[in-house]
């Protein structure tokens, strides 16, 4: 059990997939610049990850695997993410068209979430337990840093920083040095 | 005239106050590696305070001293064998990219110094950590990667001093007479520096158990060891990047005191106090509860 | 705040009826010149309802880089003295307090009168110039801040207004002119000058003490309430480094870094109204800055942007409601019209 | 060589069979329901509510569904740049160069010495905020009135003019 914690921890904070491998990172800057969007991201982008992660995985151990289709794998593990997204989108629709109107566009926009297919891909092969861990840690690390950010950027006072640094410039500034701040947790597990 | 009541100090006295501080703990660093240290200090404060009038285009934002006190800082971060030209762009990093981006004084999210010393120790890890023969590895590092020997047997080697490691026990020392000079003039107030040595200490406290080879080293030790005290009283304290109110003020110590025993133990790292402080400026935002979550929630 | 001029017949105060002398200080139009500008008048009819009452002199002259109050007192300390003890007559006060925040006046004052007035000296800290901070300093009362102290009897009264009230009653002069700390001496001002003949410069002024005073356009006369005239120290004030001085210097302990920060725009979630109004302008926030700062200019800007929106967005939805009542009357009377015709319709007539 | 081609067929066929299957009955299992009506709460607070039809839709509501069905937003005058930009920021449009005035909040004012009394103006006032008794001269309460201007056409003798709201 706890090598799984373990897996969970290190996808989540020591190899994050958005500022250590620097995966995922359109949605991320897109839908930062609000809590009021960030907040439904994050937790849209876990449950889709986590899903997709089972699906896949089963898929791979169960059919790819056994007759040797591995060069499949990227083309079905996009239609798996896909389908799954829209399916979130279908519900998000059906609970609340508001939060469906603010997301706009980033919603479908997981489909294109480089990290969930990288994560999708790194844990093919794994165990169903642990690529589950590696899955919800990976989503976790991304909703995590999503908020954090979006948190940040509220303090970020646009009409003092100097014209050419405006808007995405001085985000991605930010993202820069919250990188180095997480370099902190290497090594750690 | 009777007596109007002026504010206490104009920012020019804060800083005038603060380098007061400083004194006592450069002037043991030097003593304890060599003269060098004057001029990796003096040579990240000329950088930092090129770098201020670079970016401001003039000499009036000096007066707040800001750029002059995160240039020493980041020089006393330093190992006294880093080539100055790493020191440099240590400094013009921190002032650039930690203060200027943002809008300048006030309007920084990350705490400059500590941009500028992260961001070298990434980029130049070779210079940076290692050390020249006065103490070899330094104490820290000695302590967390000395894989099964126990403290006791570790006991002669010439990074550990006589309670701490070896030059470091003093310069921390000096540095706590230095930030106990800035409480009595109540620069800063003492939740901040009590919070981060309570979080220091905590965790040694907990899992101390007779300096067994899992052991983290005793509390006196990682409290006189590394940045500890110099994080306690002179970074963790920089207004800008730090709360207001006393409640967060205990939560924002704390965090940095813990992680940065956290980095110590499990980390790569010999010492974590850098990382420690921009993760807690990063959390900065939810610590102050100024991030309207709930009305995320409702809608 | 226009200033009648017209003259009076001077009044020997010792023998005219208490009515007659509030009368001539309601004629002379004579307002409160501590900062409030409450009408004297009004102050003296809340308190004569009281059963006992009494009367408090106030020189504690707090307010930094402003010296009026304490210049008044040092020339013409006895007319203030005689201000007292006409308010006293009107009011028939059981007890006088003249509070002064410096040695060196209250010994000049004592020593020239008799006893029915008491000096007492109070040490010059930032707060004890507010109404109810010297109330409860001279007479251990605290009165809770919904409460008016004239309505429980104490009148306080800076000494400006009671020279006013003296010259007014005494010598039957309108109140015309005040004393004032401009440029940091202090001279007697025709009120309604416009300041910036007084002070003469190039960058901007401030009326009134630089900690609860305001910026002063062009357009700004001196007003009975302003008793200094300086150069607005916000021009060379220094950004805020967030260092939390201001929050612990407020006495009503609001997070003052908050609200100036989200003021200024630097922080963008809204705050709740109640740290706005509580504050009430006292301005001990913008002395602890170490920036110096105005940080009561910005408070002020964003409490009445947050009024008026409050206001419209209360007046928006009672619009809605009455809206949406008015399209109810009107299609339940359409229906009304449209069953009273089914019903017709359905009648039987006479030639079927 | 065969089997080698037809078994990657076969099981892309089938998942997309059974995704796509999914999603169909997804999609009848949770219809939205009607269109968005929470949405058009949302958007209509953030309309000053003075219904004065100057957007061309006789109420705010209306315009309210309109700018979701993806009418300019920007059609609001008594609201300006502030209501413009709220609603903008809220269904995540770009703003655009179009740029509205600040508003200048009006009043109705009834000149009631030649006011006749017809009842005109309490007719088309959409928030009562017009009183009066049929031939007694009519007067507006200043606290409701929203200065839509949609009193003014009806007055036969034209005695209502509009003031500017301190």
């Amino acid at each position: 059990m706890s090598d799984l914690l373990l897996l969970l921890g290190g996808a989540a904070l020591v190899n994050n997939f958005v500022l250590v491998q620097l995966l995922g990172l359109c949605p991320f800057m897109g839908t930062s610049n609000r809590i009021e969007t960030a907040l439904p991201m994050g937790i849209a982008t876990v449950f889709v990850i986590t899903i997709s992660t089972l699906l896949t995985n089963v898929l791979n151990t169960f059919v790819l695997a056994p007759w040797d289709l591995g060069y499949l794998r990227i083309i079905l593990f996009i239609v798996v993410i896909a389908s799954v997204v829209q399916l979130t989108e279908q519900y998000i629709r059906f609970a609340s068209p508001l939060l469906h109107q603010l997301l706009g566009l980033y919603l479908p926009l997981i489909t294109s979430n480089c990290a969930v297919l990288a994560i999708a891909l790194t844990v093919a092969d794994l165990s169903l337990l642990s690529a589950l861990a590696v899955g919800v840690g990976g989503g976790l690390g991304f909703s995590l840093v999503l908020v954090l950010f979006a948190g940040l950027r509220l303090r970020i006072d646009q009409n003092s920083i100097p014209r050419p640094f405006r808007g995405a410039p001085i985000a991605l500034v930010t993202v820069g040095v919250i990188a180095l701040a997480f370099v902190g947790f290497r090594g750690m597990l | 005239m009777a007596v109007s009541p002026e504010p206490k100090f104009q920012t020019t006295g804060i800083m005038v106050r603060v380098l007061i501080a400083l004194v006592p703990g450069t002037a043991v660093a030097v003593w304890a590696f060599g003269l060098r240290m004057i001029t990796i200090v003096v040579s990240a404060m000329l950088a930092a305070v090129a770098m201020e009038m670079v970016c401001t285009r003039s000499i009036k934002s000096l007066r707040d001293g800001s750029a002059v006190v995160t240039g020493i800082l980041l020089g006393l971060c330093m190992p006294p064998t880093v080539p100055f030209w790493i020191v440099a762009i240590g400094s013009c990093i921190g002032i650039g990219i930690g203060k200027h981006i943002y809008g300048g004084l006030g309007k920084n999210l990350f705490n400059p110094a500590m941009v500028g010393y992260v961001a070298i120790l990434v980029s130049f890890p070779e210079q940076l950590t290692h050390f020249d023969a006065l103490t070899g590895a330094t104490a820290l590092e000695v302590v967390s990667h000395r894989g099964s020997s126990t403290l006791f047997e570790l006991g002669n080697h010439p990074s550990l001093g006589l309670f701490g490691a070896a030059g470091y026990e003093w310069i921390n020392c000096a540095f706590l007479l230095g930030g106990a000079y800035l409480v009595a003039v109540r620069i800063i107030s003492w939740h901040m520096p009590l919070a981060v040595l309570v979080g220091i200490a905590c965790p040694t406290v907990l899992f101390f158990d007779g300096g067994s080879a899992a052991s983290w080293g005793s509390p006196l030790f990682h409290l006189f060891a590394g940045g500890t005290m110099l994080t306690a009283f002179f970074i963790a304290t920089d207004p800008v990047t730090s709360p207001t109110g006393r409640a967060q003020i205990w939560v924002y110590g704390l965090f940095v005191g813990i992680t940065t025993m956290l980095i110590r133990k499990y980390g790569a790292w010999a010492d974590g106090f850098a990382f420690a402080i921009l993760l807690a400026n990063i959390l900065l935002p939810f610590i102050e509860r100024r991030v309207p979550v709930a009305q995320a929630w409702n809608r | 705040m226009t200033v009648s001029n017209q003259k009076f017949v001077p009044l020997d105060w010792k023998q005219e009826s208490p009515s007659a002398l509030l009368d001539r200080i309601r004629d002379a139009e004579i307002v409160g010149m501590g900062g409030a500008g409450f009408p004297t008048h009004l102050k003296f009819e809340a308190a004569l309802r009281a059963e006992h009452r009494s009367v408090i002199a106030n020189g504690v002259e707090t307010d930094p880089g402003v010296s009026a109050d304490k210049t008044l007192l040092r020339q013409n300390g006895n007319d203030v003295i005689e201000g007292i003890r006409i308010a006293a007559r009107v009011l028939n006060a059981t007890s006088c307090i003249l509070a002064v925040s410096e040695r060196s006046i209250a010994n000049q004052l004592k020593e020239g009168n008799s006893s029915d007035i008491d000096i007492v000296e109070v040490e010059n800290t930032y707060q004890n110039g507010e109404e109810r901070v010297l109330i409860e300093k001279l007479m251990g009362r605290r009165i809770a801040s919904d409460v008016y102290p004239a309505t429980l009897g104490i009148i306080v009264l800076n000494v400006a207004t009671l020279f006013a009230i003296c010259e007014s009653v005494r010598d039957g002069l309108p109140v015309t002119k005040r004393l004032a700390t401009v440029m940091g001496h202090d001279q007697w001002c025709e009120i309604g000058t416009p300041v910036h003949d007084l002070a003469p410069s190039s960058d901007k002024l401030r009326v009134g003490s630089f900690a609860n005073g305001r910026p002063a356009d062009s357009k700004v006369s001196l007003q009975p309430t302003h008793n200094a005239v300086s150069i607005d120290r916000a021009n060379s004030a220094m950004p805020c480094i967030r260092c939390g001085w201001c929050d612990t210097a407020c006495p009503k302990h609001l997070p003052v870094e908050r609200l100036l920060n989200e003021a200024t725009g630097s922080l963008s979630a809204p705050t709740s109204l109640t740290h706005l109004n509580d504050c009430n302008d006292c301005g001990a926030c913008v002395v602890s800055c170490p920036s110096g700062i105005p940080i009561i200019d910005y408070i002020r800007g964003s409490r009445d942007r947050e009024n008026n929106s409050r206001t419209a967005e209360r007046r928006a939805s009672e619009a809605l409601s009455r809206f949406e009542a008015k399209q109810q009357r009107i299609s339940t009377r359409n229906q009304r019209t449209l069953d009273d015709r089914e019903s017709r319709m359905q009648q039987d007539h006479k030639w079927q | 060589m065969t089997v080698q081609l037809a078994l990657p067929v076969l099981v892309l066929a089938t998942c997309g069979l059974t995704l796509s299957l999914l999603i169909v009955t997804f999609e009848a299992l949770f219809k939205s329901k009607s269109p968005k009506d929470d949405l058009i709460v949302a958007v209509n607070d953030l309309l000053p509510q003075t219904q004065c039809a100057q957007c061309g839709y006789p109420g705010c509501r209306p315009y309210a569904e309109a700018v979701i069905a993806g009418e300019n937003f920007g059609l609001c005058i008594p609201g300006g740049e502030k209501t413009r930009r709220a609603l903008a920021s809220l269904l995540d449009r770009d703003l655009g160069n179009q740029e509205l005035g600040e508003p200048t909040s009006l009043l109705a004012r009834v000149r009631e010495a030649e006011c006749i009394g017809c009842g005109l103006c309490f007719e088309a006032c959409p928030v009562d905020a017009i009183v009066g008794a049929p031939q007694f001269s009519h007067t507006v309460l200043e606290s409701h009135c929203t200065g839509c201007e949609l009193c003014v056409p009806p007055c036969p003798v034209d005695c209502i003019d509009l003031v500017a709201n301190k």
